[in-house]
Protein backbone atom coordinates (compact mmCIF):
# COMPACT_ATOMS: atom_id res chain seq x y z
CA UNK A 1 0.00 0.00 0.00
CA UNK A 2 2.66 2.53 0.94
CA UNK A 3 4.49 1.51 -1.88
CA UNK A 4 1.75 1.83 -4.28
CA UNK A 5 0.97 5.71 -2.64
CA UNK A 6 4.24 6.74 -3.23
CA UNK A 7 4.58 5.35 -7.13
CA UNK A 8 1.73 7.33 -7.44
CA UNK A 9 2.41 10.50 -6.08
CA UNK A 10 5.89 10.31 -7.54
CA UNK A 11 4.07 10.14 -10.41
CA UNK A 12 1.83 12.74 -10.18
CA UNK A 13 4.87 14.97 -9.52
CA UNK A 14 7.05 13.67 -12.43
CA UNK A 15 3.99 14.35 -14.53
CA UNK A 16 3.12 18.69 -12.91
CA UNK A 17 6.78 18.14 -13.69
CA UNK A 18 6.85 17.63 -17.28
CA UNK A 19 3.62 19.95 -17.73
CA UNK A 20 5.27 22.66 -15.76
CA UNK A 21 7.95 22.18 -18.90
CA UNK A 22 6.42 22.11 -21.36
CA UNK A 23 3.14 24.46 -20.63
CA UNK A 24 5.38 27.57 -18.76
CA UNK A 25 7.04 30.52 -20.34
CA UNK A 26 8.65 32.08 -17.39
CA UNK A 27 12.39 30.46 -17.65
CA UNK A 28 12.31 29.97 -13.88
CA UNK A 29 9.01 28.49 -13.85
CA UNK A 30 10.54 26.02 -16.57
CA UNK A 31 13.68 25.17 -14.12
CA UNK A 32 11.54 24.75 -11.33
CA UNK A 33 9.64 22.01 -13.02
CA UNK A 34 12.38 20.08 -14.14
CA UNK A 35 13.01 20.18 -10.90
CA UNK A 36 9.52 18.73 -10.01
CA UNK A 37 10.68 16.38 -12.02
CA UNK A 38 13.93 15.43 -10.54
CA UNK A 39 12.81 14.97 -7.19
CA UNK A 40 9.32 13.10 -9.16
CA UNK A 41 12.18 10.42 -10.04
CA UNK A 42 14.12 10.66 -7.10
CA UNK A 43 10.63 9.06 -4.98
CA UNK A 44 10.09 6.72 -7.41
CA UNK A 45 13.62 5.42 -7.37
CA UNK A 46 13.65 4.99 -3.10
CA UNK A 47 9.57 3.46 -3.61
CA UNK A 48 11.61 0.76 -5.76
CA UNK A 49 13.81 -0.08 -3.05
CA UNK A 50 11.46 -0.32 0.18
CA UNK A 51 9.97 -3.09 1.45
CA UNK A 52 7.24 -2.76 3.83
CA UNK A 53 8.09 -2.13 7.53
CA UNK A 54 11.49 -1.78 6.24
CA UNK A 55 14.11 -0.81 8.42
CA UNK A 56 17.30 1.98 6.82
CA UNK A 57 20.25 -0.12 6.03
CA UNK A 58 22.57 0.63 8.74
CA UNK A 59 23.77 -1.64 11.53
CA UNK A 60 23.46 -0.97 14.86
CA UNK A 61 23.70 -2.92 18.32
CA UNK A 62 19.34 -3.77 18.38
CA UNK A 63 19.85 -5.36 14.61
CA UNK A 64 21.91 -7.75 13.17
CA UNK A 65 23.21 -8.44 9.76
CA UNK A 66 20.59 -11.52 10.11
CA UNK A 67 18.15 -8.43 11.32
CA UNK A 68 19.37 -6.84 8.30
CA UNK A 69 18.94 -9.16 5.72
CA UNK A 70 15.35 -9.73 6.70
CA UNK A 71 13.93 -6.69 7.58
CA UNK A 72 16.46 -3.70 5.84
CA UNK A 73 15.45 -1.73 2.44
CA UNK A 74 17.24 -1.75 -0.53
CA UNK A 75 20.72 0.14 -0.44
CA UNK A 76 21.41 0.53 -3.79
CA UNK A 77 18.32 3.03 -4.91
CA UNK A 78 19.39 4.95 -1.75
CA UNK A 79 22.82 5.41 -2.82
CA UNK A 80 21.75 6.07 -6.41
CA UNK A 81 19.22 8.93 -5.23
CA UNK A 82 21.84 10.10 -3.36
CA UNK A 83 24.17 10.59 -6.18
CA UNK A 84 21.57 11.92 -8.19
CA UNK A 85 20.56 14.77 -6.16
CA UNK A 86 23.95 16.59 -5.72
CA UNK A 87 23.93 16.15 -9.81
CA UNK A 88 20.42 17.88 -9.64
CA UNK A 89 21.45 20.47 -7.89
CA UNK A 90 24.75 20.81 -10.05
CA UNK A 91 22.41 20.73 -13.54
CA UNK A 92 19.53 23.40 -11.96
CA UNK A 93 22.56 25.63 -11.08
CA UNK A 94 24.19 25.31 -14.24
CA UNK A 95 20.20 25.99 -16.02
CA UNK A 96 20.04 28.89 -14.28
CA UNK A 97 23.05 30.51 -15.24
CA UNK A 98 22.18 30.24 -18.62
CA UNK A 99 18.60 31.14 -18.17
CA UNK A 100 20.16 34.59 -16.27
CA UNK A 101 23.24 34.51 -19.66
CA UNK A 102 20.03 34.55 -22.02
CA UNK A 103 18.28 37.12 -20.00
CA UNK A 104 21.16 39.70 -19.90
CA UNK A 105 21.50 39.13 -23.98
CA UNK A 106 17.60 39.07 -24.91
CA UNK A 107 16.53 41.60 -22.19
CA UNK A 108 13.19 39.11 -22.12
CA UNK A 109 13.14 36.15 -19.68
CA UNK A 110 9.81 34.61 -21.48
CA UNK A 111 11.35 31.73 -23.56
CA UNK A 112 8.56 32.79 -26.50
CA UNK A 113 9.86 35.92 -27.14
CA UNK A 114 13.56 34.57 -28.20
CA UNK A 115 13.12 33.16 -31.73
CA UNK A 116 16.93 32.76 -32.30
CA UNK A 117 16.53 29.12 -32.20
CA UNK A 118 12.78 29.02 -33.72
CA UNK A 119 12.68 27.03 -36.75
CA UNK B 1 9.45 8.97 37.22
CA UNK B 2 12.02 11.25 35.11
CA UNK B 3 9.90 9.86 32.32
CA UNK B 4 6.92 11.44 33.59
CA UNK B 5 8.38 15.24 34.49
CA UNK B 6 10.86 14.25 31.08
CA UNK B 7 7.30 13.87 29.03
CA UNK B 8 5.48 16.51 30.88
CA UNK B 9 7.91 19.06 29.82
CA UNK B 10 8.18 17.90 26.33
CA UNK B 11 4.24 18.46 26.43
CA UNK B 12 4.77 21.79 27.99
CA UNK B 13 7.03 22.51 25.19
CA UNK B 14 4.91 21.20 22.50
CA UNK B 15 2.10 23.39 23.69
CA UNK B 16 4.08 26.47 22.93
CA UNK B 17 4.72 25.07 19.75
CA UNK B 18 0.97 25.13 18.81
CA UNK B 19 0.39 28.44 20.20
CA UNK B 20 3.04 29.51 17.87
CA UNK B 21 1.42 27.82 14.91
CA UNK B 22 -1.91 29.58 16.10
CA UNK B 23 -0.03 32.99 16.45
CA UNK B 24 0.98 32.47 12.84
CA UNK B 25 -2.43 32.58 11.66
CA UNK B 26 -4.50 35.01 13.59
CA UNK B 27 -1.41 37.82 13.60
CA UNK B 28 -1.68 41.18 11.54
CA UNK B 29 1.62 41.59 9.75
CA UNK B 30 4.42 40.21 9.06
CA UNK B 31 6.81 40.97 11.79
CA UNK B 32 4.38 39.96 14.43
CA UNK B 33 3.64 36.44 13.08
CA UNK B 34 7.70 36.35 12.71
CA UNK B 35 7.95 37.45 15.97
CA UNK B 36 4.73 34.80 17.28
CA UNK B 37 6.90 32.14 15.00
CA UNK B 38 10.30 32.68 16.81
CA UNK B 39 9.70 33.20 20.27
CA UNK B 40 7.16 30.99 21.15
CA UNK B 41 8.76 27.85 18.73
CA UNK B 42 12.41 28.63 20.40
CA UNK B 43 10.97 28.27 24.06
CA UNK B 44 8.70 25.03 22.50
CA UNK B 45 11.57 23.30 20.63
CA UNK B 46 14.31 23.94 23.79
CA UNK B 47 11.47 22.26 26.18
CA UNK B 48 10.88 19.33 23.71
CA UNK B 49 14.83 19.01 23.88
CA UNK B 50 14.97 19.14 27.63
CA UNK B 51 11.96 16.81 27.96
CA UNK B 52 14.34 14.13 25.70
CA UNK B 53 16.91 14.84 27.91
CA UNK B 54 15.29 13.51 31.11
CA UNK B 55 13.66 10.55 29.01
CA UNK B 56 16.64 9.66 27.07
CA UNK B 57 19.98 10.68 29.96
CA UNK B 58 22.03 8.78 27.53
CA UNK B 59 21.85 10.79 24.35
CA UNK B 60 22.40 13.92 26.50
CA UNK B 61 24.86 15.98 24.87
CA UNK B 62 23.93 15.86 21.51
CA UNK B 63 20.60 17.27 22.66
CA UNK B 64 22.26 20.16 24.73
CA UNK B 65 23.82 20.80 21.16
CA UNK B 66 20.79 20.86 19.84
CA UNK B 67 19.42 22.98 22.41
CA UNK B 68 22.03 25.50 22.23
CA UNK B 69 21.71 25.60 18.25
CA UNK B 70 18.22 26.21 18.69
CA UNK B 71 18.94 28.73 21.03
CA UNK B 72 21.64 30.41 18.56
CA UNK B 73 20.33 30.38 15.13
CA UNK B 74 16.29 30.44 15.72
CA UNK B 75 16.65 34.32 16.80
CA UNK B 76 19.62 35.24 14.22
CA UNK B 77 17.64 33.53 11.07
CA UNK B 78 14.17 35.50 12.16
CA UNK B 79 16.15 39.15 12.80
CA UNK B 80 17.51 38.76 9.83
CA UNK B 81 14.83 37.82 7.90
CA UNK B 82 12.95 40.96 9.64
CA UNK B 83 15.15 42.86 8.38
CA UNK B 84 15.41 42.30 4.87
CA UNK B 85 11.48 42.24 5.08
CA UNK B 86 11.95 45.65 6.15
CA UNK B 87 14.45 46.81 4.31
CA UNK B 88 12.31 45.52 1.12
CA UNK B 89 9.59 47.67 2.15
CA UNK B 90 6.78 44.98 3.38
CA UNK B 91 4.49 47.35 5.38
CA UNK B 92 4.19 47.57 8.94
CA UNK B 93 1.26 47.10 10.68
CA UNK B 94 1.04 48.74 14.15
CA UNK B 95 1.79 52.55 14.19
CA UNK B 96 5.35 52.28 15.87
CA UNK B 97 7.77 51.93 13.62
CA UNK B 98 11.22 51.77 15.28
CA UNK B 99 13.21 50.70 12.69
CA UNK B 100 12.63 53.64 10.29
CA UNK B 101 12.98 56.15 12.65
CA UNK B 102 16.16 54.96 14.09
CA UNK B 103 17.52 54.60 10.36
CA UNK B 104 16.02 58.41 9.43
CA UNK B 105 18.64 59.96 11.83
CA UNK B 106 21.64 58.71 10.02
CA UNK B 107 22.46 59.45 6.64
CA UNK B 108 22.20 57.47 3.47
CA UNK B 109 24.23 54.67 3.50
CA UNK B 110 25.78 54.60 6.76
CA UNK B 111 22.79 52.55 7.86
CA UNK B 112 24.16 49.60 9.80
CA UNK C 1 -0.56 6.22 11.26
CA UNK C 2 2.54 6.27 8.98
CA UNK C 3 -0.11 5.75 5.95
CA UNK C 4 -1.89 9.08 7.53
CA UNK C 5 1.54 10.64 7.27
CA UNK C 6 2.36 9.76 3.76
CA UNK C 7 -0.99 10.82 2.51
CA UNK C 8 -0.92 14.20 4.22
CA UNK C 9 2.49 15.07 3.06
CA UNK C 10 1.94 13.79 -0.35
CA UNK C 11 -1.05 15.94 -1.00
CA UNK C 12 0.65 19.01 0.87
CA UNK C 13 3.73 18.43 -1.98
CA UNK C 14 1.08 18.47 -4.48
CA UNK C 15 -0.58 21.77 -3.54
CA UNK C 16 2.98 23.33 -2.91
CA UNK C 17 3.96 21.75 -6.50
CA UNK C 18 0.53 23.90 -7.91
CA UNK C 19 1.52 26.64 -6.25
CA UNK C 20 5.39 26.75 -7.94
CA UNK C 21 3.81 26.04 -10.70
CA UNK C 22 0.82 28.77 -10.68
CA UNK C 23 1.68 31.41 -8.29
CA UNK C 24 1.58 35.03 -9.16
CA UNK C 25 5.49 35.93 -8.09
CA UNK C 26 8.17 34.16 -8.71
CA UNK C 27 10.04 34.38 -4.70
CA UNK C 28 6.56 32.40 -4.09
CA UNK C 29 7.23 29.74 -6.62
CA UNK C 30 10.95 29.25 -5.73
CA UNK C 31 9.92 29.14 -1.90
CA UNK C 32 7.16 26.71 -2.66
CA UNK C 33 9.51 24.62 -4.41
CA UNK C 34 11.87 24.39 -1.81
CA UNK C 35 9.00 23.48 0.21
CA UNK C 36 8.13 20.26 -1.93
CA UNK C 37 12.03 19.25 -1.52
CA UNK C 38 11.57 19.49 1.98
CA UNK C 39 8.44 17.71 2.73
CA UNK C 40 10.31 14.57 0.28
CA UNK C 41 13.06 15.00 2.46
CA UNK C 42 10.47 14.04 5.47
CA UNK C 43 9.06 10.70 3.16
CA UNK C 44 12.26 9.67 2.58
CA UNK C 45 12.57 9.48 6.32
CA UNK C 46 9.59 7.58 6.33
CA UNK C 47 10.71 4.77 3.69
CA UNK C 48 14.03 4.01 5.61
CA UNK C 49 16.30 6.28 3.59
CA UNK C 50 17.85 8.68 6.21
CA UNK C 51 21.00 9.02 4.11
CA UNK C 52 19.00 10.71 1.24
CA UNK C 53 16.58 12.40 3.83
CA UNK C 54 19.70 14.30 5.04
CA UNK C 55 20.60 15.27 1.27
CA UNK C 56 17.61 16.43 0.46
CA UNK C 57 16.89 18.41 2.87
CA UNK C 58 20.31 20.42 2.67
CA UNK C 59 20.57 20.38 -0.69
CA UNK C 60 16.67 20.47 -2.23
CA UNK C 61 15.68 22.85 0.26
CA UNK C 62 18.48 24.75 1.51
CA UNK C 63 21.27 25.12 -1.65
CA UNK C 64 18.73 25.01 -4.65
CA UNK C 65 16.42 27.73 -3.25
CA UNK C 66 19.34 29.66 -2.55
CA UNK C 67 20.62 29.18 -5.63
CA UNK C 68 17.49 29.75 -7.17
CA UNK C 69 17.32 33.05 -5.63
CA UNK C 70 21.17 34.20 -6.42
CA UNK C 71 19.91 33.57 -9.86
CA UNK C 72 16.41 35.71 -9.57
CA UNK C 73 18.35 38.64 -8.11
CA UNK C 74 20.95 38.73 -10.56
CA UNK C 75 17.98 38.83 -13.55
CA UNK C 76 16.62 41.39 -11.42
CA UNK C 77 19.61 43.69 -11.04
CA UNK C 78 20.26 43.49 -14.55
CA UNK C 79 16.18 44.67 -15.15
CA UNK C 80 16.96 47.52 -13.04
CA UNK C 81 19.82 48.45 -14.66
CA UNK C 82 18.00 49.04 -18.08
CA UNK C 83 17.45 52.49 -17.87
CA UNK C 84 13.74 51.99 -20.22
CA UNK C 85 11.48 49.02 -18.55
CA UNK C 86 11.89 47.27 -21.93
CA UNK C 87 13.43 44.53 -19.84
CA UNK C 88 10.35 42.50 -18.23
CA UNK C 89 10.39 39.98 -15.71
CA UNK C 90 7.34 38.98 -13.51
CA UNK D 1 -3.46 26.18 -28.13
CA UNK D 2 -1.89 23.65 -30.25
CA UNK D 3 1.61 23.22 -27.74
CA UNK D 4 -0.56 23.47 -25.01
CA UNK D 5 -2.27 19.80 -26.36
CA UNK D 6 0.96 18.67 -27.26
CA UNK D 7 1.87 18.99 -23.77
CA UNK D 8 -1.24 17.57 -22.57
CA UNK D 9 -0.56 14.51 -24.75
CA UNK D 10 2.81 14.18 -23.44
CA UNK D 11 1.67 14.01 -19.83
CA UNK D 12 -0.78 11.29 -21.04
CA UNK D 13 1.52 9.60 -22.85
CA UNK D 14 3.64 9.27 -19.72
CA UNK D 15 0.71 8.08 -17.83
CA UNK D 16 0.46 5.09 -20.20
CA UNK D 17 4.24 4.33 -19.92
CA UNK D 18 3.57 4.59 -16.21
CA UNK D 19 0.54 2.18 -15.89
CA UNK D 20 1.84 -1.38 -16.07
CA UNK D 21 4.10 -0.11 -12.69
CA UNK D 22 1.62 0.84 -11.19
CA UNK D 23 -0.40 -2.41 -11.98
CA UNK D 24 2.36 -4.69 -10.78
CA UNK D 25 4.47 -2.57 -8.06
CA UNK D 26 2.98 -3.87 -4.48
CA UNK D 27 3.95 -3.77 -1.17
CA UNK D 28 6.90 -6.75 -1.15
CA UNK D 29 8.43 -8.23 1.99
CA UNK D 30 11.99 -9.01 0.50
CA UNK D 31 14.77 -6.98 -2.02
CA UNK D 32 16.30 -7.95 -5.39
CA UNK D 33 18.83 -10.68 -4.65
CA UNK D 34 21.60 -8.23 -5.40
CA UNK D 35 20.72 -6.16 -2.02
CA UNK D 36 20.19 -9.21 -0.36
CA UNK D 37 23.80 -10.45 -0.81
CA UNK D 38 25.00 -6.55 -0.29
CA UNK D 39 23.22 -6.69 3.23
CA UNK D 40 24.53 -10.22 3.97
CA UNK D 41 28.05 -9.81 3.44
CA UNK D 42 28.99 -6.37 3.13
CA UNK D 43 29.15 -5.18 7.19
CA UNK D 44 31.65 -8.48 7.66
CA UNK D 45 33.58 -7.70 4.28
CA UNK D 46 34.15 -4.20 4.68
CA UNK D 47 33.42 -3.52 8.53
CA UNK D 48 31.35 -0.39 7.69
CA UNK D 49 27.89 0.35 9.71
CA UNK D 50 26.29 2.18 6.67
CA UNK D 51 25.25 -0.06 3.59
CA UNK D 52 24.59 2.77 1.75
CA UNK D 53 28.25 4.46 2.31
CA UNK D 54 29.85 1.18 1.34
CA UNK D 55 27.69 1.32 -1.38
CA UNK D 56 28.89 4.28 -2.72
CA UNK D 57 32.08 4.31 -1.88
CA UNK D 58 32.96 1.17 -2.83
CA UNK D 59 30.44 -1.34 -4.66
CA UNK D 60 29.41 2.07 -6.99
CA UNK D 61 32.74 3.29 -6.37
CA UNK D 62 34.00 4.14 -9.79
CA UNK D 63 29.98 5.85 -10.14
CA UNK D 64 30.87 7.84 -7.41
CA UNK D 65 33.98 9.34 -9.17
CA UNK D 66 32.63 10.17 -12.16
CA UNK D 67 29.63 11.43 -10.11
CA UNK D 68 32.09 14.00 -8.47
CA UNK D 69 33.72 14.49 -12.10
CA UNK D 70 30.28 15.42 -13.40
CA UNK D 71 30.00 17.76 -10.57
CA UNK D 72 33.60 19.82 -10.62
CA UNK D 73 32.10 19.81 -15.09
CA UNK D 74 28.89 21.56 -14.12
CA UNK D 75 30.69 23.95 -11.49
CA UNK D 76 33.38 24.83 -13.83
CA UNK D 77 30.71 25.95 -16.71
CA UNK D 78 28.98 27.85 -13.59
CA UNK D 79 31.74 29.86 -13.21
CA UNK D 80 32.58 30.15 -16.44
CA UNK D 81 28.89 31.49 -18.02
CA UNK D 82 29.16 34.13 -14.89
CA UNK D 83 32.57 35.47 -15.43
CA UNK D 84 31.22 36.96 -19.09
CA UNK D 85 28.85 38.53 -17.38
CA UNK D 86 29.97 40.10 -13.95
CA UNK D 87 32.09 42.40 -15.67
CA UNK D 88 31.26 43.28 -18.89
CA UNK D 89 28.32 46.28 -17.61
CA UNK D 90 28.23 46.26 -13.79
CA UNK D 91 29.32 48.87 -12.07
CA UNK D 92 26.93 51.57 -14.27
CA UNK D 93 24.26 52.41 -10.96
CA UNK D 94 25.54 50.66 -7.91
CA UNK D 95 22.97 48.25 -6.38
CA UNK D 96 21.71 49.34 -3.14
CA UNK D 97 23.33 47.67 -0.53
CA UNK D 98 22.56 46.99 2.97
CA UNK D 99 24.93 45.80 4.94
CA UNK D 100 24.54 43.06 7.30
CA UNK D 101 23.61 44.40 10.82
CA UNK D 102 26.02 44.03 13.93
CA UNK D 103 23.69 40.57 14.84
CA UNK D 104 24.32 38.87 12.41
CA UNK D 105 28.28 39.09 11.75
CA UNK D 106 28.43 38.19 15.62
CA UNK D 107 26.66 35.15 15.19
CA UNK D 108 28.00 34.15 12.27
CA UNK D 109 31.33 34.53 13.80
CA UNK D 110 29.95 32.47 16.58
CA UNK D 111 28.39 29.66 14.58
CA UNK D 112 30.94 29.02 11.40
CA UNK D 113 33.10 27.06 13.21
CA UNK D 114 30.59 25.06 14.54
CA UNK D 115 29.38 24.39 10.90
CA UNK D 116 32.41 23.66 9.54
CA UNK D 117 32.86 21.46 12.77
CA UNK D 118 29.44 19.42 12.14
CA UNK D 119 30.32 19.29 8.44
CA UNK D 120 33.82 17.80 9.45
CA UNK D 121 32.11 15.55 11.97
CA UNK D 122 29.15 14.65 9.48
CA UNK D 123 31.76 12.88 6.33
CA UNK D 124 33.99 11.62 9.38
CA UNK D 125 31.47 9.47 10.46
CA UNK D 126 29.96 8.69 7.42
CA UNK D 127 30.60 5.13 7.65
CA UNK D 128 28.88 4.62 10.74
CA UNK D 129 25.82 7.07 10.90
CA UNK D 130 23.54 8.77 8.53
CA UNK D 131 26.09 11.46 6.21
CA UNK D 132 28.66 11.62 4.58
CA UNK D 133 31.08 12.66 2.17
CA UNK D 134 28.06 14.84 0.09
CA UNK D 135 25.90 16.12 3.25
CA UNK D 136 29.13 17.05 4.59
CA UNK D 137 30.20 18.73 1.69
CA UNK D 138 26.81 20.93 1.50
CA UNK D 139 27.23 21.45 5.09
CA UNK D 140 30.41 22.86 4.61
CA UNK D 141 29.11 24.59 1.57
CA UNK D 142 26.27 26.41 3.72
CA UNK D 143 28.91 27.54 6.50
CA UNK D 144 30.72 29.36 3.19
CA UNK D 145 27.50 30.68 2.25
CA UNK D 146 27.07 31.96 5.64
CA UNK D 147 29.86 33.61 5.60
CA UNK D 148 29.43 35.36 2.47
CA UNK D 149 26.03 36.60 3.50
CA UNK D 150 27.22 38.05 6.18
CA UNK D 151 30.62 39.44 5.35
CA UNK D 152 32.99 37.59 7.40
CA UNK D 153 34.37 36.53 4.18
CA UNK D 154 34.39 38.97 1.62
CA UNK D 155 36.15 37.37 -1.54
CA UNK D 156 36.47 33.67 -1.86
CA UNK D 157 39.97 32.67 -3.04
CA UNK D 158 39.66 30.31 -6.01
CA UNK D 159 43.02 29.83 -6.27
CA UNK D 160 42.54 28.31 -2.78
CA UNK D 161 39.34 25.82 -3.44
CA UNK D 162 40.86 24.74 -7.10
CA UNK D 163 44.02 23.39 -5.29
CA UNK D 164 41.43 22.05 -2.35
CA UNK D 165 40.22 20.57 -5.12
CA UNK D 166 42.87 19.36 -7.43
CA UNK D 167 44.10 17.70 -4.37
CA UNK D 168 41.22 16.03 -2.88
CA UNK D 169 40.09 14.38 -6.35
CA UNK D 170 43.85 13.55 -7.07
CA UNK D 171 43.72 11.82 -3.53
CA UNK D 172 40.53 9.80 -4.67
CA UNK D 173 42.41 8.34 -7.63
CA UNK D 174 45.55 7.74 -5.63
CA UNK D 175 43.41 6.05 -3.05
CA UNK D 176 41.51 3.88 -5.87
CA UNK D 177 45.05 2.77 -6.82
CA UNK D 178 45.97 1.83 -3.94
CA UNK D 179 43.11 -0.42 -3.18
CA UNK D 180 44.01 -1.99 -6.90
CA UNK D 181 47.67 -2.92 -5.68
CA UNK D 182 47.32 -3.49 -2.25
CA UNK D 183 43.51 -4.98 -2.20
CA UNK D 184 41.11 -6.59 -4.50
CA UNK D 185 40.80 -3.76 -7.12
CA UNK D 186 40.44 -0.24 -7.59
CA UNK D 187 38.97 1.38 -5.07
CA UNK D 188 39.05 -1.33 -2.78
CA UNK D 189 39.02 0.32 0.62
CA UNK D 190 40.33 -3.06 3.00
CA UNK D 191 43.91 -1.95 2.14
CA UNK D 192 44.05 -0.77 5.28
CA UNK D 193 42.64 -2.53 8.85
CA UNK D 194 38.95 -2.83 8.76
CA UNK D 195 38.55 -2.76 12.52
CA UNK D 196 35.76 -3.41 14.54
CA UNK D 197 32.47 -2.37 13.10
CA UNK D 198 31.11 0.89 15.14
CA UNK D 199 34.11 2.57 15.78
CA UNK D 200 35.91 5.50 14.12
CA UNK D 201 38.39 3.55 12.53
CA UNK D 202 37.21 0.96 10.99
CA UNK D 203 35.79 0.01 7.39
CA UNK D 204 39.47 0.49 6.06
CA UNK D 205 39.67 3.50 3.67
CA UNK D 206 36.17 3.93 3.55
CA UNK D 207 36.30 7.62 6.02
CA UNK D 208 39.31 8.45 3.92
CA UNK D 209 37.47 8.02 0.55
CA UNK D 210 34.43 9.65 2.24
CA UNK D 211 36.15 12.53 4.03
CA UNK D 212 38.35 13.00 0.25
CA UNK D 213 34.52 13.37 -1.06
CA UNK D 214 33.34 15.86 1.58
CA UNK D 215 36.30 18.19 1.12
CA UNK D 216 35.64 18.32 -3.05
CA UNK D 217 32.05 18.24 -3.03
CA UNK D 218 32.40 21.72 -1.07
CA UNK D 219 35.11 23.17 -2.31
CA UNK D 220 32.99 22.95 -6.16
CA UNK D 221 29.73 23.91 -4.29
CA UNK D 222 31.33 26.79 -2.66
CA UNK D 223 32.89 27.82 -6.11
CA UNK D 224 29.35 27.17 -7.40
CA UNK D 225 27.10 29.39 -4.88
CA UNK D 226 30.39 32.23 -4.91
CA UNK D 227 29.97 32.40 -9.10
CA UNK D 228 26.22 32.70 -8.94
CA UNK D 229 26.57 35.48 -5.95
CA UNK D 230 25.48 38.80 -7.51
CA UNK D 231 28.91 41.00 -6.86
CA UNK D 232 28.26 43.66 -4.49
CA UNK D 233 29.17 46.87 -6.80
CA UNK D 234 31.82 48.79 -4.82
CA UNK D 235 32.21 52.43 -5.89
Amino acid sequence: MMTQILTVLAFLLMALGVWGLMSRRHLIRIIIGFSLLDTGVHLLLVAFGYRSGGTAPILSDGIGVSGLVSGAVDPIPSALVLTAIVIGLAVTALMLSFAVRMYARTRSIYIDKNKELKW
Amino acid sequence: MLMLIGSIIALVGSAFLFLASLGLIRMPDVYNRMQAGTKATTLGSMLVFAGFVLVMPQSWPRLVLLILFIFLTNPLSSHALARSAHIQGVPVGTDRDDLAEANAGIPEGGAQ
Amino acid sequence: MILAMLITFGVMMLVAALVALYSRDIVTAIVASGVVSLLASVLYVLFGAPDVAMTEAAIGSALTTVVFLFAWSRIRSIASRDDSTNGEVR
Amino acid sequence: MFKRLFSLVLVVALAAAFFPLFATIGDRGDVSPLAESYLADAPDALGSANLVTSVIVTYRGLDTLGEVTVLFAASAGVSLVFSRLGSSSDGRRPVQNHAPSELVVTGAGLLLPLIFVFGVFIFVHGHLTPGGGFQGGVVIASGVLLALLAGTLTELSHGMLSVLEMLSGAGYVAVGLLGLWLAGGFLDPRFLPTGEIGSLFSGGAIPVIYSLVGIKVGAELSGVIDAMRRRRVVE
